[in-house]
């Protein structure tokens, strides 16, 4: 039981970092700012997420899963936030910011 | 525990963490072609945001991988204030042009 | 075999020197007073370094205690050096607009 | 074999970040690699084994230290200010000596550390040997709070000249003053969501110092994250003057009310009896969260200057 | 008891200026600067006759505590700044009189005295980090008081300065604690050893230390910050601030450091003290501002206190100190006695002078002595200290250091003492000259409070007179364990 446990968390946690890698590839690759934001946005919230499954799932302890959720929320939520104020500075004003 | 077949061994989980957490570092020291190329702050700043993320996700993997529980706590820190930077970000840039946005809402 | 806290305090050398000579190069405020807060993460990640005592015990606590004491100490003394950087630039401003023109410096690109 | 490999690819990162941070032609992309920096470093200290150190850390280098310069760059005038330039502009062209000097201090310092024996620390022996008698079963807050709680009691201080000092810079003690525009709807939510659980992490983390890695300046630091993220949402200063006062001082004080009371009883400065001990540490990191707090964000407002005309430290410097 | 209280009353007064109105923040911080003076007699008294004194903090015994200790030295260091204190307290009441920088002046003076009695009684290498960092930053905060332009400038380039050395030092504390697993300077002092990481933190303690202390060539920074400060802020800045890192360098190197420094270390301090004593001399020389050429001198004069090293650095014979030693550390703890009260004098004075006369230029001194009787007065007795003219303290001074150099054999040092007293003669003259020339207009000078000129010309008297009773400090100095009086030299 155990042991499929830990399999199923190292599964979950290589495609977490499957994400993760897709939105460095991203960040990386895509053309413009907006495009890039917008597949930042999907890539480190679903990384983490699986990531947070997956420690989850080999912790067995419930206290910690439960931290690991509330991480993943308070970082789904800065995230969210970050990510459409700083869209709305860039549409605002296409210079970009300061400097 | 009784009876439930064997965890896989720790050594092996570790290593597995570590190496995890090696890729994920790796993601952010190929990321920081992004901070460095820009072009603007925007784009900077979204870099650094993943990076956030991506760093909450190291500490995860470290505090599960070398059983150190009190990095977690970091990582709580971490993401309870990695929408600070953004912020101040976005905020501070209206005043910096002179607050001509405050109209805002 | 190199030990792990020594990789760190390789580190720590390193980053202490290259703030230092940041503190001493880069002409401009904001810059050097970053370059002070590398040269104190130096210090600190080596005092780190040196209260590790093995992958599985735990670091020892007086190192600790200063790395604290000195975070603290580093941020005040950064927050009062960013003080005196932008009260230099409010001043600079206020002359700028008394004259109707900047002062004896480089032109500003964003003129207000 | 692959902690090594980590440790090795974080070190060198750590460095080539910190030399990207100086060299970087464009002053907010050198602010960003400092948070990332300070990202990373909190990386080192949880490999190293300093969780709290750490967790001081995650608020201090990636949060605090960051804004106060992203807000500073905001404050300058573009362009290089000329109060930059000329204080400073005869360092400028000392290009390979510089780097020469550097090189060899380098190797030096190098040298020195690569010589250094492990060996157990005396002190580290001493700690854990009282440990029992100190109050708390976290060595590091039994050192800061209770061992060398001298330290900690002037580093309090050394807040507090810095907020004097940023408050003579503004020529008046006062912060009320200025506040942003409103924020946008979704950050008002965003903080409205995020203070309460900000404060409850605090507490937790202050809770947490007794046995565990936490204490008053872990709490204290996130605190004063929080004051500056409420403040960036449009939260205006309501506490008057002498509040914010007290709020500064309270920690300090503390140290003090408690030293001069034992010291009445015949005991040393900031010496507490064993059975107490808890009590008191509980009550001096509380005033010390408190204080670092509200210190850190009352550095982080006052830095906002008013305009000058109203420095003359009259009664009523409030902007318009 | 009495040992914290040097440290804790001038804290509370600092909080009671900060906490207080305007006016009860003024009157209750020259409260506790008078019961600071109080507590630093009462200190040297229990010494006097009781001995060195300890208290441990916390009640735990060093190294895991942290101790504060008491000796002669840092006895005598207690005192001068105390008396100083005072006299730049009364003096800041009328300079600040209504002024608006006013509130802030008082509690940051306040908590620059208190690190500065912390750092004479600390006996812990971190504690001393924190003590200097509280000085440091309360210097420069008070060093920014001023407001204009220039003062900014100086302040932000003190500041990172301060900053550069504080960091320097704590590195070299790393490296110490990595060496020795202890932080207690007597626990260091007996387990120091010659070694590389040894030799590399006393180096990067005694850079930083020397950055503070502005030893030439690293006083870029203290010339601007001096000059620009309030005049009771460049008396503090100068005649305290100064002192007190360098104390700690005397402290770390004859008490802790004893069996490792070298005597090619110390002669290397005292060529960089003998290069000072010419260059800031001969720079104060050149200024035609008054209160440039008095933080000049400063620089100049600092170099005297660096010729301890080479004096006092020399191999012992048999295990017995040279017995030129004594002297040689009398006429350095003389200098700093003397250039203390001397340049507090001297910058108090420079303030009365700008007060009245609102011109910082020195040709705006014509006639002073006509005017301003006892301000001229005090100027002419600070120089005759600064100079080394008998009976004063800096005649003491520089005696005991030429009867040192002679008896050592070190005769290089002597042209160099010699060559200092004439250039600084020089300056001191220049001075005079235009304060009692006459004047080509009628001059009109505002009025300046009674206190503000005679504070001055006490300081100054107090330069010269202590010339005149050299055994009392000297038995102090000989309290304690660290003083190279002992047969055996500095190590404890």
């Amino acid at each position: 039981m155990s042991g499929i446990l830990n399999v199923l968390g190292i599964g979950l946690c290589l495609i977490g970092a499957g994400f993760f890698l897709a939105g460095t590839v991203g960040l990386l690759r895509f053309p413009d700012s907006l495009c890039r934001l917008h597949a930042l946005t999907k890539a480190d919230n679903l990384g983490l997420g699986f990531m947070v499954l997956g420690l989850a799932v080999e912790s067995d302890s419930l206290a910690v899963a439960g931290k690991l959720a509330l991480i993943w929320l308070l970082a789904l939520l800065a995230g969210a936030s970050a990510c459409y104020l700083i869209a709305r500075t860039t549409v605002h004003d296409p210079g970009g910011g300061p400097e | 525990m009784v009876g439930a077949p064997q965890h896989l061994p720790p050594l092996l989980m570790e290593t597995f963490h570590l190496w995890l957490a090696l890729f994920l570092l790796l993601n952010v020291v190929v990321g920081m072609t992004r901070i460095i190329r820009g072009p603007a702050a925007m784009d900077r700043m979204m870099a650094a945001q993943l990076f956030g993320t991506t760093g909450v996700a190291i500490l995860l993997v470290l505090a599960e991988g070398v059983g150190a529980p009190a990095l977690r706590n970091v990582a709580m820190v971490f993401a309870l204030l990695a929408v600070l930077a953004s912020v101040a970000f976005v905020r501070l840039h209206g005043l910096a042009r002179g607050g001509e946005r405050r109209d805002e809402r | 075999m190199i030990e792990q806290n020594q990789i760190y305090g390789i580190a720590a050398v390193l980053l202490f020197c290259v703030g230092l000579h940041g503190v001493a190069t880069r002409p401009e405020m904001v810059r050097k007073v970053i370059a002070l807060n590398i040269m104190g993460a130096g210090v600190f990640l080596f005092l780190i370094s040196v209260a590790w005592q093995g992958a599985r015990a735990p670091a020892d606590p007086v190192p600790q205690a200063m790395v604290l004491t000195g975070i603290v100490v580093a941020v005040s003394a950064s927050a009062f050096a960013l003080g005196l950087v932008r009260r230099l630039a409010g001043l600079a401003e206020e002359s700028a607009a008394e004259h109707g023109e900047s002062p004896a410096a480089p032109p500003k690109e964003d003129p207000k | 074999m692959i902690a090594l490999i980590f440790d090795g690819v974080l070190a060198v990162t750590l460095v080539a970040l910190a030399w990207r941070v100086l060299a970087a032609p464009d002053a907010f992309e050198a602010v960003v690699v400092f948070i990332t920096l300070g990202l990373l470093m909190a990386l080192a200290w949880g490999r190293l084994a300093a969780p709290d150190i750490a967790l001081a850390e995650a608020a201090v280098g990636a949060g605090l230290t960051g804004v106060l310069l992203l807000d500073t760059l905001g404050a300058l005038p573009h362009g290089s200010p000329p109060a930059q330039a000329a204080a400073h502009a005869e360092i400028r062209g000392r290009g390979w000596p510089a780097r020469v000097a550097t090189g060899l201090l380098a190797t030096t310092l190098g040298a020195a550390v690569l010589s250094l024996e492990p060996r157990p620390s005396l002190l580290a022996g001493q700690v854990s040997a009282h440990l029992g008698q100190s109050g708390v079963s976290h060595p590091v807050t039994a050192v800061l709070l209770n061992f060398r709680g001298y330290d900690t009691w002037l580093e309090l201080g050394v807040l507090l000249i810095a907020i004097i000092g940023v408050l003579a810079l503004r020529g008046s003690t006062r912060l009320s003053g200025e506040t942003l525009a409103r924020p946008p709807a979704v950050l008002a939510w965003l903080i409205r969501v995020l203070t309460p659980l900000i404060l409850m992490v605090a507490g937790y983390l202050l809770w947490l110092g007794k046995h565990a890695a936490g204490g008053a300046f872990q709490a204290g630091v996130v605190l004063g994250a929080a004051g500056v993220l409420l403040w960036l949402a449009g939260w205006h200063p309501v506490a008057r003057e002498w509040l914010w006062k007290v709020l500064w001082v309270i920690g300090f004080l503390g140290f003090i009310a408690a030293g001069l009371g034992q010291l009445l009883a015949g005991a040393n400065w900031l010496e507490y009896p064993p059975e107490t001990a808890a009590t008191f540490i509980l009550c001096l990191e509380l005033g010390a969260a408190i204080s670092i707090g509200a210190t850190l964000a009352g550095l982080f407002i006052a830095l906002h200057f008013p305009p000058r005309e109203n420095l003359s430290g009259g009664p009523n410097e409030r902007r318009p | 008891m009495s040992m914290i209280l040097p440290v804790l009353l001038p804290l509370v007064g600092a909080l009671l200026a900060f906490i207080g109105t305007r006016r009860i923040g003024a009157v209750g911080a020259m409260a506790f600067a008078v019961a600071t003076l109080g507590a630093s007699v009462l200190l040297t008294v229990e010494l006097w006759h009781g001995g060195p004194q300890l208290h441990m903090l916390g009640g735990w015994p060093a190294p895991l505590g942290i101790a504060l200790v008491a000796d002669g030295l840092s006895a005598m260091m207690l005192l001068m700044t105390a008396v100083v204190g005072v006299f730049i307290s009364g003096y800041a009441l009328a300079y600040f009189q209504g002024e608006a920088s006013q509130r802030f002046f008082w509690p940051l003076w306040m908590f620059l005295w208190s690190g500065l009695n912390a750092l004479y009684l600390s006996a812990d290498v971190f504690n001393l980090y924190v003590v200097l960092e509280i000085s440091g930053l309360a210097a420069v905060a008070l060093a920014a008081l001023g407001g204009s332009r220039p003062a900014l400038v100086a302040a932000l380039r003190y500041l990172i300065a301060a900053m550069v050395a504080a960091l320097a030092y704590l590195f070299g504390v790393a490296l110490l604690y990595a060496e020795y697993g202890v932080l207690d300077l007597e626990a260091l002092g007996a387990l120091a050893a010659p070694g590389l990481a040894t030799t590399v933190a006393i180096a990067l303690m005694m850079l930083g230390l020397a950055v503070k202390t502005a030893l030439f060539p690293l006083h870029f920074w203290l010339p601007p910050a001096h000059a620009a400060a309030p005049a009771p802020v460049s008396a503090a800045l100068s005649a305290l601030v100064i002192k007190a890192s360098f104390y700690l360098m005397l402290r770390l190197w004859f008490g802790v450091f004893d069996g490792v420094v070298t005597f090619g270390a110390g002669q290397l301090l005292g060529a960089l003290g003998a290069a000072a004593i010419l260059w800031g001399s001969f720079q104060a020389l050149r200024q035609r501002r008054l209160k440039l050429l008095i933080a000049h001198s400063t620089v100049g004069q600092i170099g005297y206190l660096f010729l301890i090293f080479p004096l006092v650095s020399v191999p012992r014979v048999d295990g017995v100190s040279a017995p030129w030693v004594v002297e040689a550390w009398a006429g350095g703890m003389f200098q700093v006695l003397s250039h203390g009260f001397a340049k507090a004098a001297l910058f108090l004075a420079a303030g009365v002078i700008l007060r009245a006369t609102a011109s910082d230029q020195l040709t705006s001194m014509r006639d002073l002595a006509g005017r301003l009787p006892a301000t001229t007065f005090a100027f002419a007795l600070a120089g005759v200290s600064l100079i080394g003219l008998p009976p004063s303290g800096g005649f003491v001074a520089k005696w005991m250091l030429l009867k040192a150099i002679f008896a050592s054999g070190q005769w290089w040092w002597a042209p160099v003492v010699v060559l200092g007293s004439l250039l600084t003669a020089g300056y001191v003259f220049m001075l005079l000259r235009f304060a009692f020339k006459p004047a080509n207009g009628p001059l009109d000078l505002k009025p300046v409070s009674k206190v503000m000129q005679v504070i001055p010309l006490l300081l100054a008297l107090i330069a010269v007179l202590i010339g005149l009773n050299v055994e009392g400090p000297l038995r102090l100095l000989e309290i304690g364990p660290l003083t190279p009086f002992l047969p055996q030299g500095g190590g404890r």
